[in-house]
């Protein structure tokens, strides 16, 4: 109980923090922090698959896409209400999720990997030649932020960096919360026996293949949110962000932060956001250093930086208990 | 029948190239079960190198591509003999991950070396300008490409099949356990092994001076993923697989590129994805 | 003992050139604790495989309960009735005791498809897999990752992992390989306990005669893919023709670890 | 059951966050205070930060060092005579690289947190027309010195009243429509394309077709193959345009790809069986070093900017400067960010401030004196109107490539789309 208690005090004081930033922090760490939710959402979803499930894609690329161009196409053509598009954007991520994993869930590891790779880049390049209907290379430019209806007329402005600051941090609360719930939950016992032993899995009765389906839609889905969330904070969707280069992102993340617990990737997209920023302050170069602090983090921090902290935390606690 | 010629011609020369780069990926999988990202820019240091060597020390050609992929394989040894090696037992993504820091150090370092802009070579006296076949053009060089891909994949074939060396390669990627009980260094043979990808990579690269006629930092990101593509629909670690892999790549897609130009950006994705559809370990692959 | 368990029909199965199964015709009764024996390379575990899903079927059908399950997926059979154990121990490693037997008693109660629910408010769950723990044995190991057991409870894990299904049907493939007499006695009187409860009826591939003989009430003897011999422990000691396969074959054979 | 452990673990994973987004916060919080964005002052007060990013990494990255020369040039030059209205110039100079989010977060560091009075740069037309409605939300001048689309002048300055952007560059009228008038005196009727598979290149082409069927009744355009960014091999492109035989071919591929695709072409006679070959793009001196002495002779060529024009003192001064300075001819884009710097000194200096309101005014219309000759920024559209030749390639002892010749100059006004930018009378040929 004790330990429950300390985790929902911690969580508590995060969410402060985050409520807090843009009242203390300037404009630009505000933005900062709202790409780090994003790529948290993106990464905390994905990590469904990679940590828990032990599935490594690199098409979620796809599903961000998705997300960015439903809501793009979805504000264009019928409705501008920022949550219904939001929910298209969803909505048409989990279609190319339920589509390409129908395809992919068979194969597993390397095969599996590139399997999706190969989806993903189709969809890019569908993307890019269907210049009718997403704007080719150019995407979707000037998606706009109308306020978001609520019952009795009430419209709540979303306009400005530090209203949508709001929009993103509550799906970002949503969006690790479900996780948090997901990976406690039955669900989530099933996929770690998956990620552990796909086989016994099965001769314990779970249909593996379905539930390898049901995972990959789920971490599309959070794909698809943290792309229609970028959508409306960059006002854009772009082909690139179906693309391989973007798909490794999380995988880099969940990888830096520690793909085994909740935090990891989103510490990782964390670091590797600031750490960016940072590097670029003082360099150009900055994919020199970029690189030598990635090879210090992965020889260094076995299992990414919060597996390893939380290892030598535990370790000095139960020196200090004995 | 002159464009159908010419379009396979293309198609052959294009598909050698990236076979000379599949080959080195292929092996370092196949022994050391490491997919190496910064094969891509093992292929541009080469290039790089080769060049300095043909232009600023203006030693010519055949210099070039033999002293410039030799440098390269010192980049090789330091990234596997102080990094690679440390992660042989942790999860394929941080392999990838490991490999991708380089690619971002190696781009850069080329860019701080060499500078940002595009290098040019000069065009070659020997091996230059072009023959006509059946009424059309077509570079001898290309066809010097086309000529040496088989030639490697015949030395390969030889070192890995008959000689003393190429039995214990065989014998340590099928077991290491195995391999070390009998005797063998498997440490220094990856090394080894290693360095000899880096070294085709790299030679890969070098022929590509002339090949490709331009050297940019991040040369290497849009070869090492079609020699990815090869190498997975020949079969991850199968060299006849890759030799194949590169031929129906380079082939396919100059038909696809010259008859059905709506597809070619995606046509060697729905490739790959076809052949893992219908044979997951690729063409050549070794069942599971 | 009424309709049979489980049927098969000129089951038959090729490993390119070898024949590991031919044309079995074989059934199992409800409650008759059966054991599989024969020297290596008879086919037990291709039989295994084949009955459990592990492996296609090539020709031949098989019947669970009067229905034909040739053809269906390994987790539809566990959810029928059918589970199995492994020769090599073949659990989830990183997971824990508890969390081991929890998947399988998830899976049937139909309740692993929940999403958002907390574990620790599955009651029912957690209850019946206290039950499972208790009854291998292993409830003060149930905090425990798998990989840091003992070989012998490990061995008890795989076990209950496949009990945990609550199968009508189970078989335990080589179940006291490599356990230590103590434990094997343990393991032994837990699975005549269980036969005896009735809910599952066991099918037993063992090397260890003692084993065999002590434990079964009916032995079937494969030899190269065909039923050799298949009776009361009793008639199979008295074949001749089990005799000449036996002793014309290595006995440190039968200890062998094959595959799978 | 198991809770205990897991929990333990799951609130280090929690506490191992804050300290993250504290930095984050900090990040900001320091380097953020913007010391000079209540109440203007009426006088100009300094430092005058220009914000600056041009690609630097990949394949792309020595445009962004020919962006910098240019630029840090001018800036030395202009603090070294006392800065803009008495004020320091100060530069950040940030790779865009060539992602749309990339650049939006460097234009946003650059206001937000690093307090840029201007901003300046951009390779790539998709990052250009990205920014758009980040730069309204800004509220900061941004001049593009390369990205080249019309879409960023006509729809989002004109149409939908972005009053923040500028651009110095040569638009896509030069490289589709020019192109049109200097082919319509070749004998050549058929015609053929190799091009960028994007936006740029479609573009640009349609634009071509337009306007040379408009000037030269019954061309035809018989053949079209688009090459995704990143092609090394042009080959299979290059059968395309010998199976159809064309009189003329025209491409926009550029950079390195258009070195690839030259050699490539060179090698396989394509330059023997087709006579008229435009490049909008060939003559950057990327290219033209790039090709050296393999460049064909005779392909006509143009860029945003020709070192060898126009040839008066104001140009052939500062390519010496420049020479002088870094060793290097200049490229097209040191050109338009050396301009772009110097068109920040004259609009500050003519509106007395640094505010973004009264830049767009002193911009608009303005007439700037620079290298490239004389630009006048277009008051609705804000694109800067000036000429650049088209030439023949050929040799030059002085020089170790090839240079134009037979320079051709269609004044800009005569191809330039103008406002409205729909309907009748606003694509050229002009009445």
């Amino acid at each position: 109980m004790r330990a429950q208690t300390r985790n929902a005090v911690a969580a508590s004081a995060v969410l402060l923090a985050l409520c807090a930033v843009p009242f203390l922090a300037g404009k630009f760490a505000i933005y900062l922090t709202m790409r780090i939710m994003l790529l948290g959402i993106f990464a905390v979803g994905y990590n469904l698959l990679l940590g828990q499930t032990g599935l490594l894609s690199f098409g979620h690329g796809a599903f961000y896409a998705a997300g960015a161009y439903g809501l793009g196409l979805f504000g264009a053509h019928v409705s501008t209400h920022p949550l219904l598009g939001v929910a298209a954007g969803v909505a048409a991520a989990v279609l190319v999720a339920l589509l390409i994993g129908y395809l992919c869930v068979r194969h597993t590891e390397i095969y599996f990997a590139m399997l999706t790779l190969a989806c993903g880049m189709m969809v890019f390049s569908l993307i890019w030649n269907l210049r009718e209907i997403t704007g080719g290379d150019d995407g979707l430019i000037g998606i706009m932020r109308a306020p978001v209806p609520l019952f009795g007329g009430i419209k709540i402005p979303i306009g400005t960096d530090g209203q949508f600051y709001f929009f993103v941090l509550f799906f970002f609360a949503l969006g690790v919360w479900v996780v948090h719930r997901i990976r406690q939950s039955p669900f989530g016992l099933a996929l770690a026996g998956i990620r552990e032993n796909a086989r016994r899995s099965e001769f314990a009765g779970v249909p593996v293949r379905r539930y390898r389906l049901a995972v990959f839609v789920l971490s599309g889905a959070f794909a698809g949110l943290a792309g229609s969330l970028e959508a409306l904070l960059e006002s854009n969707a772009r082909p690139f962000m179906a693309h391989w280069t973007h798909s490794a992102e999380p995988v880099l993340v969940s990888l830096l932060g520690g793909m085994s617990s909740l935090a990891g990737p989103l510490v990782g997209g964390a670091i590797y956001i600031a750490m960016r920023e940072i590097i670029q302050r003082f360099t150009e170069n900055w994919m020199l250093w970029f690189g030598i602090v990635l090879l210090v983090i992965i020889l260094g921090f076995r299992g990414g930086v919060v597996g390893t902290l939380s290892a030598l935390f535990r370790k000095a606690a139960a020196k200090g208990e004995g | 029948m002159q464009s159908y010629v010419h379009v396979i011609l293309a198609g052959l020369s294009s598909g050698m190239f990236i076979w000379l780069v599949a080959s080195g990926l292929t092996l370092i999988f196949g022994v050391l079960g490491v997919l190496n990202f910064a094969h891509g820019s093992f292929y541009m240091l080469g290039a790089y190198c080769a060049f300095t060597v043909l232009k600023y020390l203006g030693a010519g050609f055949w210099a070039g591509l033999l002293l410039g992929p030799l440098a390269v394989c010192a980049a090789g040894f330091v990234v596997e003999r102080f990094f690679l090696r440390h992660v042989y037992r942790i999860a394929l993504p941080y392999q990838l991950l490991l490999t991708f820091a380089f690619v971002l150090i190696f781009d850069n370092l080329v860019k701080i070396v060499w500078g940002g802009g595009a290098l040019s070579p000069p065009s070659l006296s020997f091996l230059g300008g072009s023959i006509p076949i059946l009424g059309r053009n077509f570079p001898v060089y290309n066809l010097f490409i086309i000529a040496v891909g088989p030639t490697v994949a015949l030395l390969l074939w030889a070192l890995l099949e008959k000689t003393w060396y190429g039995r214990i390669i065989r014998a340590s990627s099928s077991d290491r356990e195995m391999a070390a009980s009998l005797g063998v260094r498997v440490p220094a043979l990856f090394t080894g092994v290693f360095v000899f990808g880096t070294w085709l990579g790299a030679l890969g690269g070098g022929l590509a001076v002339p090949y490709v006629g331009l050297l940019t930092p991040g040369m290497g990101e849009t070869i090492i993923i079609e020699a990815f593509i090869v190498a997975v629909i020949g079969g991850l670690g199968s060299l006849k697989g890759a030799f194949v892999g590169a031929l129906v790549i380079g082939i396919l897609s100059a038909f696809g590129t010259r008859f059905f130009p709506a597809f070619d950006m995606a046509l060697t994705f729905i490739l790959m994805g076809g052949v893992l559809l219908w044979r997951p370990q690729g063409l050549f692959g070794a069942t599971r | 003992m009424g309709e049979p368990l489980l049927t098969t029909q000129k089951l038959s199965n090729h490993f390119g050139m070898v024949c590991t199964a031919r044309d079995l015709d074989l059934s199992f009764e409800r409650g008759v604790l059966t054991s599989i024996i024969g020297p290596n390379g008879a086919g037990k575990s291709t039989l295994i495989n084949l009955l459990t899903g592990h492996l296609p079927v090539q020709s031949g059908t098989i019947r669970f309960q009067g229905r034909d399950i040739t053809r269906l997926p390994i987790h539809k059979r566990v959810r029928m009735g059918i589970c199995r154990s492994f020769q090599i121990v073949n659990v989830f490693p990183e997971l824990t005791v508890a969390q081991n037997v929890m998947i399988p008693v998830l899976a049937r109660t139909g309740r692993s498809w929940r999403p958002i629910r907390s574990l620790s408010r599955e009651t029912t769950v957690l209850r019946e897999t206290e039950a499972m723990l208790t009854k291998v044995g292993l409830l003060p190991e149930r905090d425990t990752p798998a990989t840091a057991l003992s070989h012998g409870d490990l061995r008890l894990l795989e076990v209950g992992v496949a009990l945990a299904a609550a199968p009508m049907l189970l078989f335990l493939d080589e179940p006291t390989a490599g356990m230590n007499p103590v434990e094997r006695v343990r393991l032994l009187e837990n699975i005549r306990q269980l036969a005896r409860e009735g809910r599952t009826t066991f099918v037993v591939v063992e090397h260890d005669m003692d084993v065999v003989f002590s434990l079964s009430e009916r032995i079937i003897v494969l030899h190269r893919g065909e039923v050799l011999c298949d009776g009361t422990p009793a008639q199979v000691r008295g074949d001749a023709k089990v005799r000449e396969v036996y002793l014309g074959d290595d006995v440190s054979d039968l200890f062998r670890i094959n595959e799978e | 059951m198991e809770k205990k452990g897991m929990n333990r673990r799951q609130f280090l994973k929690l506490t191992g966050a804050v300290p993250l987004v504290a930095a984050a916060g900090g990040l900001g919080g320091g380097l953020l205070t913007p010391k000079w964005v209540w109440g203007a002052p009426p006088k100009v007060k300094g430092p005058i930060r220009i914000g600056y990013q041009a690609v630097l990494s990949g394949t792309l990255a020595g445009y962004g060092e020919f962006h910098k020369m240019g630029a840090v040039m001018a800036i030395e030059e202009i603090n070294a005579k006392g800065g803009i209205a008495g004020q320091k110039v100060e530069m950040d100079f940030r790779d865009s690289t060539l992602k749309t989010d990339d650049a939006i977060k460097n234009a946003r560091y650059f206001v937000d947190s690093w307090g840029a009075d201007f901003l300046a740069g951009i390779d790539s037309s998709g990052q250009a027309l990205a920014l758009a409605p980040v730069m309204a939300q800004l509220d900061r001048v941004l001049m593009v010195t390369h990205g080249a689309t019309e879409k960023l002048t006509e729809e989002f300055v004109y149409k939908k009243g972005v009053r923040q952007i500028f651009r110095n560059c040569m638009p896509t009228y030069n490289d589709g429509n020019a192109a049109a008038f200097i082919a319509k005196d070749f004998p050549a009727v058929k015609w053929a394309t190799v091009s960028p598979k994007y936006e740029y290149g479609f573009t640009c082409w349609k634009m071509f077709q337009e306007t040379l069927t408009k000037v030269k009744p019954g061309v035809s355009f018989i053949a079209e193959s688009w090459a995704p960014f990143g092609t090394t091999d042009f080959r299979s492109h290059i059968n395309t345009i010998l199976d159809a035989k064309p009189d003329g071919l025209y491409s926009t591929e550029w950079a390195g790809e258009l070195i690839s695709f030259l050699k490539q072409a060179k090698e396989a006679g394509l330059f023997d069986k087709v006579k008229y070959v435009m490049l909008p793009v060939g003559a950057a001196m990327d290219v033209l070093e790039g090709m050296g002495k393999d460049m064909p002779d005779n392909i006509w060529l143009s860029a945003r900017y020709y070192f060898q024009y126009p040839n008066n003192k104001v140009n052939n001064d500062w390519v010496a400067r420049f020479n002088k300075r870094w060793k290097h001819y200049p490229a097209y884009v040191s050109e338009t960010a050396y301009s772009a710097i110097y068109a920040y000194k004259a609009a500050v200096e003519k509106a007395g401030s640094k505010e973004t309101k009264a830049v767009i005014a002193a911009l608009e219309g303005m007439e700037q004196v620079c290298p490239a000759g004389t630009r006048v920024f277009r008051k609705e559209d804000h694109q800067a109107i000036y000429d650049v030749p088209w030439g023949k390639t050929k040799s030059d002892p002085k020089y170790p490539f090839k240079v134009m010749g037979d320079m051709k100059v269609i004044p800009a006004n005569a191809y330039f789309n103008r406002p409205p930018f729909e309907g009748p009378g606003t694509v050229p040929p002009f009445k």
